[in-house]
């Protein structure tokens, strides 16, 4: 059984989260460029003398498909690597995934990771 | 045949900086035949071979500097405007080079300074650019008169485009591109420059080097443009609150400021139409002008703001030179720190003006070249000292004690001029609306002029790379 | 439990949808740009004199994290508010999440969100 | 019952996996550019005499939804597609979805596919 | 030693327009020795000296604007392509410049204008830049002669870099670069305006400014090399059909080009070699031709494909600017809007017809400098009216009366000068690619030439940002 | 009022070459004042008058051609650090040149060419830009003088900033960049160009465009600045390893360095501050130096690390130009090659000395400026083989059998004023540390100064387009 952990986490503690997983072992990960809406709220910009708001801030998106018995060690490292204590942190969550291929050589499943 | 033969300038006593004056009173075809079928005279005396050759490879020079504005111009719109317009831009400002320089030698030229007044100097027509092979006589050769006039006349069109960008139809731009160079501008060239009625007035009109005549022209028809179209989609909130709508490269927008600072070295000194000790001069004000305009719009900003915004700053480089364009030659130098720097200061209050009436103007044209060209063209009856040939006296200006005069003459002259540009303009881009359209469809819009008006993208992508076209912002 | 809800909508529909949502009270979303193939179809574009087919249109991809039983309020409410009627307004799909983790303060399931 | 199979590619596969995809009858796909970390490891490169290692390279990320019993032959169509053979390739994985809704119609499930 | 003294202009009656054709049939060392040993000449008479000064100080600033022209070149060259080859091509043309000054000043100069005749006028051979330190004399000073013909050298082997973009070898890139700086192009120019055999015709060749010398070298040269290189990846299906590969930034691609057209001014007008009443003619000319260029291209792309494309256009404007190079001192004004306009139509055809032949020039290269810079050069055999010091007679054109003559020199002189190139061209690419390799590999294509060639990518990531390189397009 | 007139000709036998000497040991403020009195002297002659007019107006284009230089230091210092940050540096660029204008014309130009000397040449002071308005005079009139200085001093503010970006206050910056326009490098000019104690010692200094005190007077200021700020966020590891920063931009790098290597034209060539034949061979050795400098910086980098990176070869060409801004008029041509060569090498290894000592420099302003520009006047003592009115005399360098004497001068001119620079700039950069504060918070650091010191992002996204912010880099 597989799952996959997607985090949304602030750009700069890539670098981090990154070696923490790697020092764990992790075999790889997808990282995405996304934008993010929450609780961190907008923030004002000006152009030419007119205010504007906003609302989404710069987040990336990381997600690890990892074995069921792993996954909550691999979120708990990210969380880790990644808290800051402030607001705009991220989340992180796990979902379940049915199975997976690895497109170089065909191995299915765990093998596939 | 045109009138070049007027500047051609008179090197004795009274002087070389009288030349333009010539021009007022004189029977223009007359004297065009008279200069050209003596062209011995230039021939027989050698020193002034050198400042005639002298004078026609500056006043070219000085053209190429005034065509590099275009490059100026394609930047700061382009900059300042977003990235899914950015081709349509571009050659909105190739084509006022190319087919805007075709109309003015087609047209505008001969109505400009052609021979044959129609009306009492209130118009004029001729056809052509006939007698630019020339290559004797003396002053400015027909060939150099019209290249210097042919930049300017690229420069008056370049500016509308900015006030309408993002939202009008290529071809409408095409039609109204064209009336505006060989019909609008050169019948207010006709006026001035061309030795019509504003010239002939008691008391003349100055601007020297087109405050008014060039950047005003600009500046009222962007007006008329944006307001023919009406704002960008998303421009204005529900509440009528303005919502910005960034432009795409600001380093685009400083380096075109960049560029149209040094363009203006042409510009401006060139004005002078010869090479003489008056060049100088007249290129230091241009920079304590544009300096000082660039450093009160900054500073202004500042402290309106809070944090100081990049493009403001470049408008008040800009109209800090447009301030400075008509009276540079008969103002001192200190005068010349003051006016950029008002340019400087209407440029923040004018944009912010604009936006509240709604009227969008993505790069500031209207502020920039309409108002501060208006300001700079009047504050020469204020500040004017020095006789720059158009003035014709010195102290002319009311704090050198001058009176009433000036003032009264440059009102009627750039009080007359919005109401011909906005008319024509206005009827013009009327003409368009009803006919061809103004403008794109909303969906046009908002997936960006490149792709619908040009075939592609401005920022393309790689298909054999990621293999996805990059969202066009 | 936990539901996330994708949708991949038109771009400028983001701003009526995230109004909706933030007006529903939805604490945050996660918005990414992607590239949609789908029944919409390719449209040629052409560059230098020659043609090219464009298969991709830009989209944009929201993805909300909610508590199972928000979740199809959540997926109602961006179907309402993204659709235009025209082809290529998109989908919303619901997948199933194991766990969720607040970052910043390692808060789990429905308190994370 | 719907699945969502997600593969992560080289970039210059797409046009291939596309066209298979399309071949066989896919309704559509959404594609996502992603930044891959893996086996396929670091490469090395210099800027103004200094060297430093980049850890990420380019990937798309492919997210297709469709019915259960189709994702199996989707997954095989895409790892057929996409493979080169060279480590990096990238992942096929599939996971379970509750719900899916065609915003333009409001059609559910395999409807909305 | 090398022969700029044929250069030196004379300012009797015969006058000035006649300075080129000294260099015929004069024994040049003999004639260099001679000058140089009686420089007092030119101090006696104090009126020279200003127009002396004049003369070099207008060719260095023409120079410094034909310099320019690298930056435009660079530009468009880098707006047609990828993003992921940015770095690599502005590469190329910053080593054009350098590296191609130093090989043309080591070597490719004195083959030119070097004295000591080799096979009757077809090769000659010096060493370096001996003399250029000479700050006495008449006409242009060994140091203004070389600053102006080495920017000239510049854009003939720019161009070849635009043809061959985003596949050849940075190693491979130097060496072609070295021979065609250093030998191809030296020995066109020997022939040439270095007042070889062609310049030994009974009815000499004429290209005033180089639309065949320059412009087609490179032009043939980039053909060569693009069909040894053979079309990108992707370029075309299996079908055979192009598949566009679009560039990253047409707005890079519209900024050279007016970069260029900005440049060119210094091009043609300083091909007069002096500071002269012809230079103004010439520059309106070269405007005119210009603008015709851009507006027929476009014009006529809007016709064929329903969209006017924004590089279409600048391809036009570059098409007039090549057309006219070579015909702009012998044509009247009007013929420079006709010949202008013809490059443009020329181009459009042009650039689908080496597309269904499968060579792939991503910038245009071919059409642009190759076959419109020959059209250009023909073109004087029908529009010729004026002596241009070249030509040596009015009305030399077909239109004009002038008989067959003209036109057969300038067919010899252009299919000549094709075989030439292209046979030289040919086997110098075949030789490079059996050695060094000219191709990178596949994957190095895929990926782009940035990274693997020179480090990094040219629009760099911030590792400290969001972290992830930005995938390469 | 001010010393212009030492830089007036004197077109006798000895000859324009020597105008420079004559400001040295001459009572400024007398000689002013007697000219000035005498413009009649310019007006009876008319020879001269075209003479007259030719130096002034080549200086102003000169002039015109160093302003531009500040785009393309923009363009360099933009392209070399991180798109968050674009808005800023080019805001810099703006301001250097608006701000720095005002502030040299208002106290800088003052203190290094006005009248009465304090302790003896050390020091001097003069209010503003008064007499620039005069058009008469002899040699170059006060306003082009100004304006040509004034472009230079823009130059070494701007250099400043590079090696500052990415991470220094906004006001701060202000505050900085008017000290060191306003002070630090007018006493620089006052000791060298305007008469001052350098000038007047027995065997004075050489610089005859600036390599020392126009740019390394930045480079030196560049460096304290750097090291007060220290390098930014995550520059080097916790090892000490650097890690570095790509630049969002190669080819503005490579369009910035180009347009650097233009405006250079005016910058070395318009040193000679005469319109003579002496100009001619200076551009020429910039030009050969440049192509050196570029070539030799990117051979030695494909050496040393494999690939050949392109910011490096522009850093090559921009060394070999700083090299010889300060030999140009003294050494024969092929000493240029080696001399732009050799700084070229130099720019390689400086930047990586730099980079090892943990001084964070972006652009490589203290290896360009500094450390080239003070090389390239130590050069001057080995390579001189002319007079160039400086040196005042031949075979002054070693290599000609010259003897110690020059080196020595050399030596101390270099020495003292690297002493004062980093010890005036030091304590101006301590002050403002205490006071202002020198750097932005980390937090702004790591977000941007686009949008936290002037509101936006450099490229903006379109709101009403994919709607979300681009994440910056
Ligand atoms: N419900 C949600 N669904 C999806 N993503 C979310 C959700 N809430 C927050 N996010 C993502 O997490 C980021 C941080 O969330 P935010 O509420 O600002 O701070 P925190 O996680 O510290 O409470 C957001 O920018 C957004 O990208
Ligand atoms: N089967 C699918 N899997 C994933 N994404 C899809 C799928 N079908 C469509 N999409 C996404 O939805 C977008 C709109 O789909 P399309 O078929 O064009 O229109 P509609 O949803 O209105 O029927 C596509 O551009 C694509 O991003
Ligand atoms: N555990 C993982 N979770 C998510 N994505 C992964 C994982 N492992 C690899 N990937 C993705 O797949 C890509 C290819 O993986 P890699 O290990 O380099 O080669 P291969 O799949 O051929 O073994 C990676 O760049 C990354 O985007």
């Amino acid at each position: 059984m597989l799952h996959l952990v997607t985090a949304v986490i602030q750009p700069f503690r890539l670098e981090v989260v990154k070696d923490a997983l790697r020092d764990a072992g992790a075999a790889g990960m997808t990282v995405t460029e996304v934008s993010g809406f929450g609780r961190q709220g907008s923030h004002t910009e000006t152009y030419r003398g007119a205010e504007y708001e906003v609302d989404f801030v710069p987040k990336l998106k990381i997600e690890i498909l990892c074995t069921a018995d792993e996954s909550e060690r691999v979120a708990d490292l990210i969380v880790e690597a990644a808290r800051t204590g402030k607001i705009g942190d991220g989340k992180v969550w796990i979902a379940p995934i049915g199975q997976a291929i690895r497109i170089r050589t065909g191995e299915l499943g765990t093998e596939a990771v | 045949m045109f009138s070049h033969e007027s500047w051609v300038c008179d090197d004795d006593s009274g002087g070389r900086r009288l030349k333009r004056k010539l021009l007022i009173g004189t029977a223009l075809a007359a004297a065009l035949v008279l200069v050209m079928a003596s062209p011995a005279l230039a021939q027989e005396d050698p020193a002034p071979a050198a400042q005639f050759v002298l004078d026609n490879l500056w006043i070219f020079l000085a053209g190429v500097l005034v065509f590099f504005m275009q490059a100026g111009f394609a930047l700061v719109e382009a900059g300042l405007t977003r990235s899914k317009n950015v081709s349509n831009i571009m050659m909105k400002n190739l084509m006022d080079m190319s087919a805007g320089v075709l109309a003015f030698a087609l047209v505008g030229f001969g109505i400009a300074f052609g021979g044959g007044e129609l009306l009492g100097g209130w118009f004029g027509f001729d056809i052509g650019i006939a007698g630019v092979e020339q290559t004797e006589g003396e002053g400015l050769l027909p060939a150099t008169f019209f290249f210097f006039q042919a930049a300017f006349a690229a420069t008056a069109a370049t500016i509308v485009s900015g006030a309408m960008a993002e939202r009008t139809k290529f071809v409408s731009y095409f039609a109204y591109s064209f009336f505006i160079t060989a019909l609008i501008y050169p019948i207010v060239l006709r006026w001035t420059w061309g030795g019509g009625w504003l010239a002939q007035l008691d008391v003349p009109f100055s601007d020297f080097a087109g405050s008014t005549i060039v950047h005003a022209t600009g500046g009222w028809a962007a007006m008329m443009g944006a307001i023919a179209l009406g704002p960008r989609l998303g421009r204005y909130g529900k509440d009528g609150k303005p919502r910005p709508i960034p432009g795409h490269s600001i380093p685009f927008v400083v380096l075109g400021a960049m560029i149209l600072f040094i363009g203006w070295f042409g510009f401006n000194p060139g004005s002078e139409l010869a090479a003489d000790e008056f060049v100088m001069p007249i290129a230091l004000k241009t920079l304590l002008a544009a300096a000082s305009g660039a450093v009160a719009a900054m500073a202004l900003n500042w402290l309106k703001d809070g944090r100081p915004d990049v493009s403001i700053a470049a408008n008040g480089l800009l109209a800090g030179l447009v301030a400075i364009t008509a009276p540079v030659g008969t103002v001192e130098t200190w005068a010349s720190v003051v006016i950029g720097g008002i340019g400087g200061v209407i440029v923040v209050y004018s944009i912010a003006f604009f936006d509240r009436l709604q009227i969008d103007d993505p790069v500031g044209a209207i502020s920039v070249h309409g108002v501060v060209g208006t300001f700079g063209t009047l504050s020469i009856a204020f500040f004017a000292k020095y006789d720059d040939a158009f003035l014709g006296r010195e102290d002319a200006g009311l704090f050198y004690g001058g009176g009433l005069d000036q003032l009264w003459t440059q009102l009627i002259f750039v009080i007359v001029h919005f109401v011909f540009v906005t008319v024509t303009a206005g009827a013009l881009f009327m003409a368009i609306k009803r006919t061809l359209g103004l403008r794109v469809s909303e969906e046009e819009e908002r997936e960006g002029l490149d792709v619908l008006e040009h075939g592609s993208p401005g920022y393309g992508h790689d298909p054999s790379g990621p293999g996805i076209p990059s969202s066009r912002t």
